[in-house]
């Protein structure tokens, strides 16, 4: 089993006809996904990487009974095209996009509320099960396939966790990147849940950055609801005081969340081991294992 | 630093701000901006005195810093222009002062709209503790800020604007104005891509006039292009050289404190780069990211921008390549370094992911040191950067 | 009957729908509008040959009518414009005719906003069957009509416009104007309070342009406080004097075909009194609520109002007092009919609720017949109706 | 027991300084609905008919414990506190103005459907259990305490038929008039689902008239949910034909829904008999019990 994502899921890209898109659509067929469908408006007949674009996102989900879309639609478009594809008959939805205005994420993250979707990202690399499906732009010869789930805010710093874990014969069950917005769908709450409920998953890393509450929403739930063991590293520990929040976070949190202090003392305390280095991370799930 | 609040923005200039709140309606104090001294005195009899002289940079907790003067008088315009322009706060020099008529006040508040990231929504926020720094109010007694959260498929609604005033104590006489402009805040936060938008103090006259006697605006960066009169407003303003020149090159990049040069690819990346640095006793000097996909291009820029730095005695360059290819990075590398004479600063390269091998090769190792590992290659350049200050102190 | 749809409506004329849409970008035709038979050749000349000369009357069918005429020459439009200025329309007189240049098209659509009340929300609907009775296409064959129901709170977003025109089969060619056409449509439903915008036909020309070649605007009486400009665009275009009367008058007045005349408090009530009237073999004359805490002159003006239609030759005036007070109508009453030598129509009343004994003690019964029930104020009216008629007959 | 409110219920008076929210808030007071504020901006602190006025119905909802409140704000106002009192602690709304856009009342549709609080109106009478409490403006002397519930779309259509009912000696649990708007709060399933509930209430008389198709849902409902018997009234059969139904209607259910002959048929079918006259409708509910 993994999360989320297998060899079964059947795949929309939106933006296929794009540079970014149709690169990656070439890169996940390669690596085994299921890519059925792209969507580009006016662009319906056309067939890109082998794969046939529709117009319109529910007229590719339906006729090619998919799952999930990537989503590869520059910025300016990007809103538009995750409500759409949250208005399609769809379980999973990633958006790669980087750049997304944060009030359109606002929005988007409204809808969220009133659909069953799950939206990953966006500005994320999206999410792997290694040997089985890729959704995004994740370099596949690093991922093996395995029993650690991970999850991240972080593109690259995922990539060197997961060699780390890779180097000591660690494979992973699934990868997500959560992306680092301020505004995203899928948070760390979300992952270690479906982590926590897959049995293929013996052990969960979870890297966070500086910034937000979400590494310690995801501690309280760690100690409250899981029984997976959890190995955590926090980016961020040097960033200089003054830069660490932003002035907004500051005053509408009003406290001492958002450091990497907050975060490592709440990981630890909920009994998750937070490495100073991606190596040790990589020791500490293997003495998990 | 992007990785820490992932929210770059824009700021305005306090007399930027000022004149987008007018247009919307607000109530501002009159005011002209001046750049010299004899344009000071101009516009402060212009304005009629008292006036406020107030320095136009993008540094909190000016007025504590010297940076905002009350005169009276000529003489006193021209002593205090005097000091203001030209006047280094917190690092950035001061070209330009706001000469503003002085507001005779009875109270302050403080009204701001901004996102709270945690709820994911907008947040409209009033406190009768105005005119002095939110944040410390914010720390010490969060309960004197009254927060009305916004759904923002619907806007602020009045009643909520209503219940901010009424429940953050504000007087009965101004409730309805104050309410009414929180109302035109947040019309204007949403309207113009703000990440905050706040009025600190918002100064009540003895006549209940409301009048925003200072104003914040900062622009979600990834929104500019939707904004463009706003995007022209910007002003280039750096701390230093260096920041001006990230700027141009178009790189996340904070100059720190330290002597170890790092450059990497994805902010969370560079942060745990970052984090090596000082976990193996070193000091960073820098956060750099190149981003995603950089070419040689880039890459030869970022060792430019580092190599710039006067504090950097070794520089660290991380790559985990995942659009970004390995043998691109390389031949910006060896591009940059091939055009000295003699290597300015030792470099140590670790190149991971897509291509990483076709890199390895392709690199000058006369040039560069390369190391296998992240761990390797950061307490390689720890160690470089302690040899050098040991060899020229 | 604002009981029927509870959704009163102003109806813009097609040409003042159109200065509207052409103000939002849309595309229209050229036109200029005559009220004469000389304004309108001197309008088809600045125009150009061939144009349409259309019937501008509140009245849906216009074309099978013959309030539409294509023609090509001068003595055409004279022709066409003495036929049509001054001609009646479904029981509407002609007064306005537009002459609009005629577009050559390829294909016709229909596109069209609405509130579903069904659903509580507006809906964008499109259908590739334009230019025919848009509500025979929906009776007949639904599914030749796509409809994308809106979020309020979000507004139409672009990809259902997008989804909602390729959904109808629009082509490939014109699919993205069409999808802006309705996007721009929604807008302007939502920012000018309509409750209808329809273009039918939307013509498709065989350069792809996209042009309304007719206009619908409905806008919603109730937001007409917010949409002066709207507003001062009413034409009080009634079928009949007594229409005009109601409107002036405020009431909810609707003139049928009968001769028992109907006056009531609340389109319910008000409803049921026509329906008994028809249960006792009777016809009503008319629906006319003169609405809650009616006072003594608005009750007055109603039997003016029922007085004044030839047809009705008995009353039957049936007031159940929550906020109308029984006493206020007796009064009014025994005012309107006080003025009268001979009170010209039987008038039956009844009175319940709220102070109806008050009434009863004040009501001259020298003037009107009383009943207690429902029931029997409507059998006897109906017997009146038919004395009167067997009488006159 | 009764439907929604009862002599219990706490009840907040919005746009209580007004003309008729004062006068209506006097003849609920007489009536013995215990209303415990009034809520007005800018007049918190005031005092009428004897109840404190808040600025913000959620200052009067917590201080005062309240559980409904009553709204008479004046159309322009009315949406902005339609939304305030849905975001308040309160089980009930009841709107009573008329004339409310229907754009706005859309945009509180939507809200509706985000929160508990349920609405009843706006553009109604308001809602009556005899002997205990009335909501609004219904004439209270017209009504009697006892065990069958009334649900209808028109006021006044409504005090004949409870007249009706009263002179047979058929007194009333709960009287509900729903409003005739196009968006309402409250419909006849809502109203109807509360009836079959409510173990007081014997037999229910719902009256409705031509428009829209929520008789044809009630039917449809009645026929499938309830044991409760109900009898029913459609007001409009003689209207025109061509004023039976908006454009909007007929282009939107392009069907035969919305007429009168097609509510009647409805509600025989499901088992409803349908009054000719409202004392036809009143025998019935006798035979009924």
């Amino acid at each position: 089993m993994s999360a989320f994502v297998d060899e079964s899921t059947r795949v929309i890209v939106q933006g296929i006809t794009g540079g970014e898109g149709q690169f990656h659509t070439e890169q996940m067929i390669e690596y085994g996904t299921n890519v059925v469908a792209g969507a580009v408006p006016g662009r319906g007949g056309q067939e890109v990487a082998g794969v046939p674009v529709y117009d319109t996102v529910s007229g590719a989900a339906e006729t090619e009974d998919a799952d999930a879309s990537v989503v590869f639609v520059p910025p300016t478009f990007a809103a538009d095209a995750l409500f759409e594809a949250l208005d399609s008959p769809l379980d999973l939805v990633v958006a790669i996009t980087e750049g997304i205005p944060t009030q359109d994420m606002t929005n988007v993250n409204k809808r969220l509320t009133e659909v069953d979707t799950r939206l990953i990202g966006p500005n994320c690399p999206g999410i792997i099960t290694p040997g089985e499906a890729k959704l995004g732009i994740l370099p596949g010869n690093v991922f093996e396939s395995g029993n650690v789930g991970l999850v991240s805010r972080s593109g690259t710093l995922t990539y060197q966790v997961v060699s780390n874990l890779t180097d000591r014969g660690l494979g992973q069950t699934t990868a997500i990147g959560i992306g680092g917005d301020p505004i995203i769908g899928t948070d760390f709450v979300d992952a270690l849940a479906a982590f926590e409920n897959d049995p293929a998953t013996d052990a969960v890393v979870m890297c966070g950055e500086i910034g937000g509450e979400d590494e310690e929403q995801a501690a309280a739930y760690i100690a409250e609801n899981m029984n997976t063991p959890v190995a955590g590293f926090i980016a961020g520990r040097t960033a200089p005081p003054g830069k660490r929040m932003g002035h907004a976070g500051a005053i509408v949190s009003g406290s001492g969340t958002g450091t990497a202090e907050s975060k490592i003392e709440a990981l630890v305390e909920a009994g998750v081991p937070v490495g100073d280095t991606p190596e040790e991370v990589a020791d500490s799930v293997k003495e998990m294992l | 630093m992007r990785a820490a609040a992932r929210f770059r923005v824009m700021r305005l200039h306090e007399y930027q701000a000022k004149e987008v709140f007018a247009d919307a309606g607000l109530s501002v104090p009159g005011a002209t901006l001046a750049t010299s001294v004899d344009e000071a005195v101009t516009a402060a009899e212009s304005v009629g005195y008292p006036v406020a002289i107030k320095a136009q940079v993008h540094v909190g907790g000016r007025g504590k810093a010297g940076g905002i003067e009350l005169v009276e008088s000529e003489a006193e315009v021209r002593e205090a222009a005097e000091s203001i322009l030209g006047m280094e706060l917190k690092g950035y020099e001061v070209h330009q002062a706001l000469v503003e008529s002085a507001v005779d006040f009875v109270d302050e508040l403080y009204v701001g709209i901004t996102m709270d990231r945690g709820a994911g929504r907008p947040v409209a926020m009033v406190s009768t503790r105005g005119g002095v720094d939110i944040e410390e109010v914010a720390a010490e007694s969060p309960e004197d800020i009254f927060r009305e959260h916004v759904d923002p498929a619907f806007g602020l609604h009045p009643y909520q604007g209503r219940r901010a005033v009424y429940g953050a104590g504000v007087t009965r006489e101004v409730a309805s104005d104050v309410a009414s402009v929180l109302g035109t805040l947040y019309e204007l936060w949403d309207a113009r891509d703000a990440s905050d938008a706040e009025i600190n103090p918002l100064m009540i006259t003895a006549e209940d006039e409301v009048v925003a006697a200072d104003a914040v605006m900062n622009i979600d960066d990834d929104a500019l292009f939707r904004q463009p009169d706003l995007e022209a407003m910007e002003s280039e303003s750096y701390a230093d050289d260096l920041e001006r020149k990230a700027g141009e090159y178009g790189f996340d990049y904070v100059r720190l404190e330290g002597n170890v040069g790092i450059i990497g690819n994805g902010a969370g990346l560079v942060m745990t780069t970052l984090d090596l640095v000082d976990h193996y006793g070193g000091e960073p000097a820098n956060f750099l990211d190149i981003g995603g996909g950089a070419k040689a291009e880039r890459v030869s820029n970022a060792l430019d921008m580092v190599f710039a730095d006067e504090n950097v005695e070794a520089v660290v360059f991380n790559i985990f390549g995942g659009i970004t290819r390995g043998d691109e990075v390389a031949r910006g590398i060896n591009e940059a370094l091939e055009n000295f004479d003699e290597i300015p600063k030792d470099v140590v390269v670790r190149l991971a992911g897509t291509n990483a091998e076709e890199g390895m090769e392709i690199l000058n190792t006369d040039l560069v040191a390369v190391e296998g590992t992240l761990e390797d290659a950061v307490r390689r350049a720890v160690e470089n950067a302690k040899d050098t200050e040991g060899a020229s102190a």
